[in-house]
């Protein structure tokens, strides 16, 4: 098995869909530590990537990739914008011009969005931001795909590892982002970019994610 | 929530189109991207300063586009950054070949939407130059390469008068850009809020605060300060805010400063006066002369009640620059 | 309450003191009886214009005191109209031998107490000319004899800004109180409000109002207004503060006027923008030019969130007038 | 019986601390159809009267009604501060140069003290403004004087009339002072100079006068 342009789009399709369906919750968790923007923010710019999304079938999965990035960089603004939208656009690269990935593609592209996220951002794991979401994520992917699971099982355990990332930024201190204002306040709280990470790569697992399985309360 | 708007999608929109209406002597607008441009843009041979952030700031900065201060803003959504699309087309709107200064107020987001603008005009093959630099005035934030570092507060609002003024009489653009780093590094900030407010997309307050407690340490973004304290008298709240700037910019006895008292925007002006009152009383006591002022709201968050002090020290060139003619909607003198 | 004040007790009086200390190059401060008075008042042979009303309503009238508008503000306790000692003494310190204009919001304090400064004066053997003009622009009152009339609101900071400019030019003290009555002829206002306001000595919110409600009809001390009506868009608020406004004032296509949205002290800017926005769009619809504007706050009630709109009927003359330059710490252009 | 210098200052000083136990009381009706400001305006002139008050022992009454006025006039601004000075004014100038005033005396410094309220203010009864306590005070305190009454039971009778005029304003729609301007709203509320004129006359009276006696609830 391995990720067409189709079941990209779909994935992508899924994300805008989860980003749209937890919007209220991604600003509550963002009004804790931050400025209460964060779901409108992946929400408009998601909403805007959908409505053109079907215009992408028959491009090649890089294609599709960049599309987002543009669209993210473009429409989404504050941290979230530039962030997704380097991981992105760094993906895209990652995928050259392969007409399909197979697991190990896949994760050369997450690994490569993950290097985006770091080199626009400069956050390590442990900072309280996505990328103590995405690292895990990547690693977990890494070590399915090495133990010689297939595309499917890769995307499984990159997911689950995001949630357990996601999970794990409530105790954190903020050291990036605007929760870092906050000092010790920031903990307690899960981070809001962990938490649209997670949807990510649930996406891409073919998981949709309930509410309570996203709360930090 | 209860806000003067339609519809909390086309806020900033709306809101644009009326400063479009209100401002047409003085600005002019574009829509996709968006960004306020002084009506005369580009000025042939000078040096274009252009800032930009989320909305809910207001008068920052459309309300400082102008002759003698910024040739262009970008707004934002509300308490979001802007895009590097309107940054690009904005800084192509002021270019008159002098080169373009951005003044970026120290957010992650500010600060990578202008980085990718920068780097976007690269790959296309742009050669207007651009210098950025980054306001970090906050002391209620620890400065550390291992954080985000100070955010960018009310120095934000003097930096652009002053680095108007330099490119309005002729300096170049690394003349324009050094002069912003010396504002910065010249400028100290404080702020504290007694209400939270509503991004309206939220539609709920940005935090929750007893009857009887204040945040101290808040930034513009209605997020919750450093600490929760109970409320007290307005001449002990000043000393909380103006002691660590006093210690942080190293004041002392005998420096002319600028002294910037202003209103987070449901802050009636009779309680910034009394605010202002003591700061200048405290800088009395410590032989600090305020040589300038500034009271009122210039940086605000929506309709949060509260306020910050900014304190800036002068010398000769500041002050001349201060003084020099500005014609804005929100700011104007000389002219 | 959360207020950024000290005593209650002692709100108006820090508040005059913050506001010499801020502002000794245009304005000097009377402590007692308390008054704000020009700093080179007063100007020989011009007309003095003065007014007054109780504190809460900042700028108006204090800021609004320098060259090319008012000569002297005397500011009562918040929300109550000043004393006829402060106005006595006021229009002492203005008399340059041309005579005095009392500009007087039409409340029954502040009339009757401008009313008492003439007739102590009088008594006293003062005889310095003065002339009343009486503003009630509030087209949310019904005019009759049998009531108080009108109260004075918006129109007032208009009314102070041209008589001020009109007395700058040299004109006579009939002529500057005539300008005044016409101005209060050709201007109407209304308000309303999202929020009320607590007024430091009341400690208590001055109404009720539920989450999804507003006053409409409003005046500028806090008191409920003619109806509460369920909350709706800014755009349809809008109409229902212009159209009695138009309807009242009889303008018609081809019209010149001043448009003024002014904020009640708690309304992000944002939002006075998007109201603006619409509010030239229904005069634009009906054929009616809007010459000039004033987008902010100006006539304010303490903290509260809403908003007035205020229309003036402008000809040459007052063109000229608004025009003119003004140099008081709220409002300044020209110098 | 007649009222003497001491008994005009003893009732006096009744009146200022009555407005000092229910400042709260007539700021909260001000608050319902006004701008919340009589109980704090009222304080602030009768604190001045009664910080100098003790001085004008051994004066003239028409002098303590002089130095009333004057205090009022200078300290208490909006609408209460013209109204009760004028009130006094007039007072002081119908008390002429007697030492003492007795029934008759006392009704006309009364009777000219609401002809002062009624030229400065144009208010007629029914207005619902403190001229509907003051004017069946004086009519009732003139018809026990013209039925002999003493002193004494003249201003008892001048006091209940107050309280009743006072209650009566309740129902009334303002047409005069800040509350007209809610029209049909200010009904259903007791008007505060209604309810701070029935203390004056209830202070004339020596009568202590209690919260629940004065609310509208
Ligand atoms: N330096 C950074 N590196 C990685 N992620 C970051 C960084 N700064 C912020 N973030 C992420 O961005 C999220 C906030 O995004 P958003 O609310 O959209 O932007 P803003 O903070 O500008 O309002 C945070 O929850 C965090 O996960
Ligand atoms: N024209 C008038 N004649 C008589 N009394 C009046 C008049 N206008 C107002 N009042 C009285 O004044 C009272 C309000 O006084 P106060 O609150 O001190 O002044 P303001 O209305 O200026 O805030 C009203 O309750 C009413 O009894
Ligand atoms: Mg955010
Ligand atoms: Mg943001
Ligand atoms: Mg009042
Ligand atoms: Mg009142």
């Amino acid at each position: 098995m391995a990720l067409t342009t189709d079941g990209l789009i779909d994935a992508i399709q899924r994300y805008a869909d989860a980003i749209a369906e937890h919007r209220k919750l991604l600003i509550d968790l963002d009004r804790a530590i931050g400025d209460g923007d964060h779901g409108e923010n992946m929400h408009r710019g998601f909403k805007a990537v959908a409505e053109q999304l079907e215009e992408q079938r028959g491009e090649q999965p890089a294609d599709v990739l960049t599309f987002v990035a543009k669209t993210l960089v473009s429409k989404v603004g504050g941290a979230a914008g530039p962030l997704y939208g380097t991981a992105f656009l760094r993906a895209a690269k990652a995928a050259g011009d392969a007409d399909e990935l197979d697991a190990a593609g896949v994760l050369d592209v997450l690994a490569a969005g993950l290097e985006g996220v770091q080199q626009r951002g400069k956050a390590e794991p442990g900072d309280k931001t996505m990328v103590d979401a995405w690292e895990p994520a990547v690693e977990a992917g890494r070590q399915a795909l090495d133990g010689g699971s297939d595309l499917d099982d890769v995307l499984r355990a990159a997911a689950d590892a995001a949630a357990q990332g996601m999970r794990d930024t409530i105790p954190l201190e903020a050291h990036k982002g605007r929760a870092s204002y906050l000092g010790e306040r920031s903990k307690d709280h899960q981070d809001p970019g962990a938490t649209s990470t997670y949807l990510l790569f649930a996406a891409l697992a073919g998981r949709d994610v309930s509410a309570e399985e996203l709360s930090d309360k | 929530m209860k806000k003067l708007i339609n519809d909390p999608e086309n806020v900033v929109a709306e809101a644009l189109e009326g400063i479009e209406l209100a401002h047409g002597d003085v600005v002019r607008v574009s829509h996709d991207p968006a960004f306020i441009v002084r009506s005369d843009a580009p000025v042939q041979g000078k040096v274009g300063v252009i800032s930009g952030g989320g909305s809910g700031h207001e008068p920052m900065h459309g309300g400082f586009v102008g002759m003698g201060m910024l040739d262009a803003a970008c707004p934002g959504a509300v308490f979001t950054s802007p895009v590097p699309d309107q940054m690009q087309a904005a800084t192509a709107a002021v270019d008159g070949g002098a080169g373009v200064l951005h003044i970026v107020k120290n957010y992650t987001g500010d600060v990578a939407n202008f980085e990718m603008a920068a780097e976007m005009a690269e790959m296309e093959g742009d050669d207007t130059r651009v210098r950025s630099v980054v306001i970090d005035d906050d002391v209620a934030v620890k400065d550390s390469t291992y954080t985000a570092g100070r955010r960018g507060v009310g120095g934000t609002v003097l930096a652009e008068k002053l680095c108007g003024a330099a490119a309005e009489r002729g300096d170049d653009l690394d003349a324009v850009a050094d002069l912003c780093e010396r504002v910065n590094a010249n400028v100290r900030s404080m702020g504290m809020a007694l209400t939270p407010c509503t991004v309206p997309h939220a539609g709920e307050p940005s935090f929750e605060l007893g009857d009887d407690e204040m945040e101290i340490g808040i930034g513009i973004h209605g997020e919750p300060g450093r600490e929760t304290v109970k409320l007290e008298p307005a001449d002990r709240i000043v000393e909380r805010l103006l002691e660590p700037i006093l210690e942080d910019l190293g004041a002392s006895e005998g420096d002319r400063t600028l002294l910037f008292v202003n209103g987070m925007g449901g802050t009636p002006q009779i309680e910034l006066y009394i605010a202002y009152r003591k700061a200048a009383k405290m800088l009395a006591d410590r032989g600090i002369e305020v040589t300038r002022n500034l009271v009122g709201d210039y940086i605000t968050s929506l309709e949060m009640a509260g306020m910050s002090i900014t304190l800036l020290k002068l010398d000769d060139e500041l002050l001349e620059l201060w003084d020099a003619p500005v014609r804005t909607p929100a700011l104007r003198w000389g002219v």
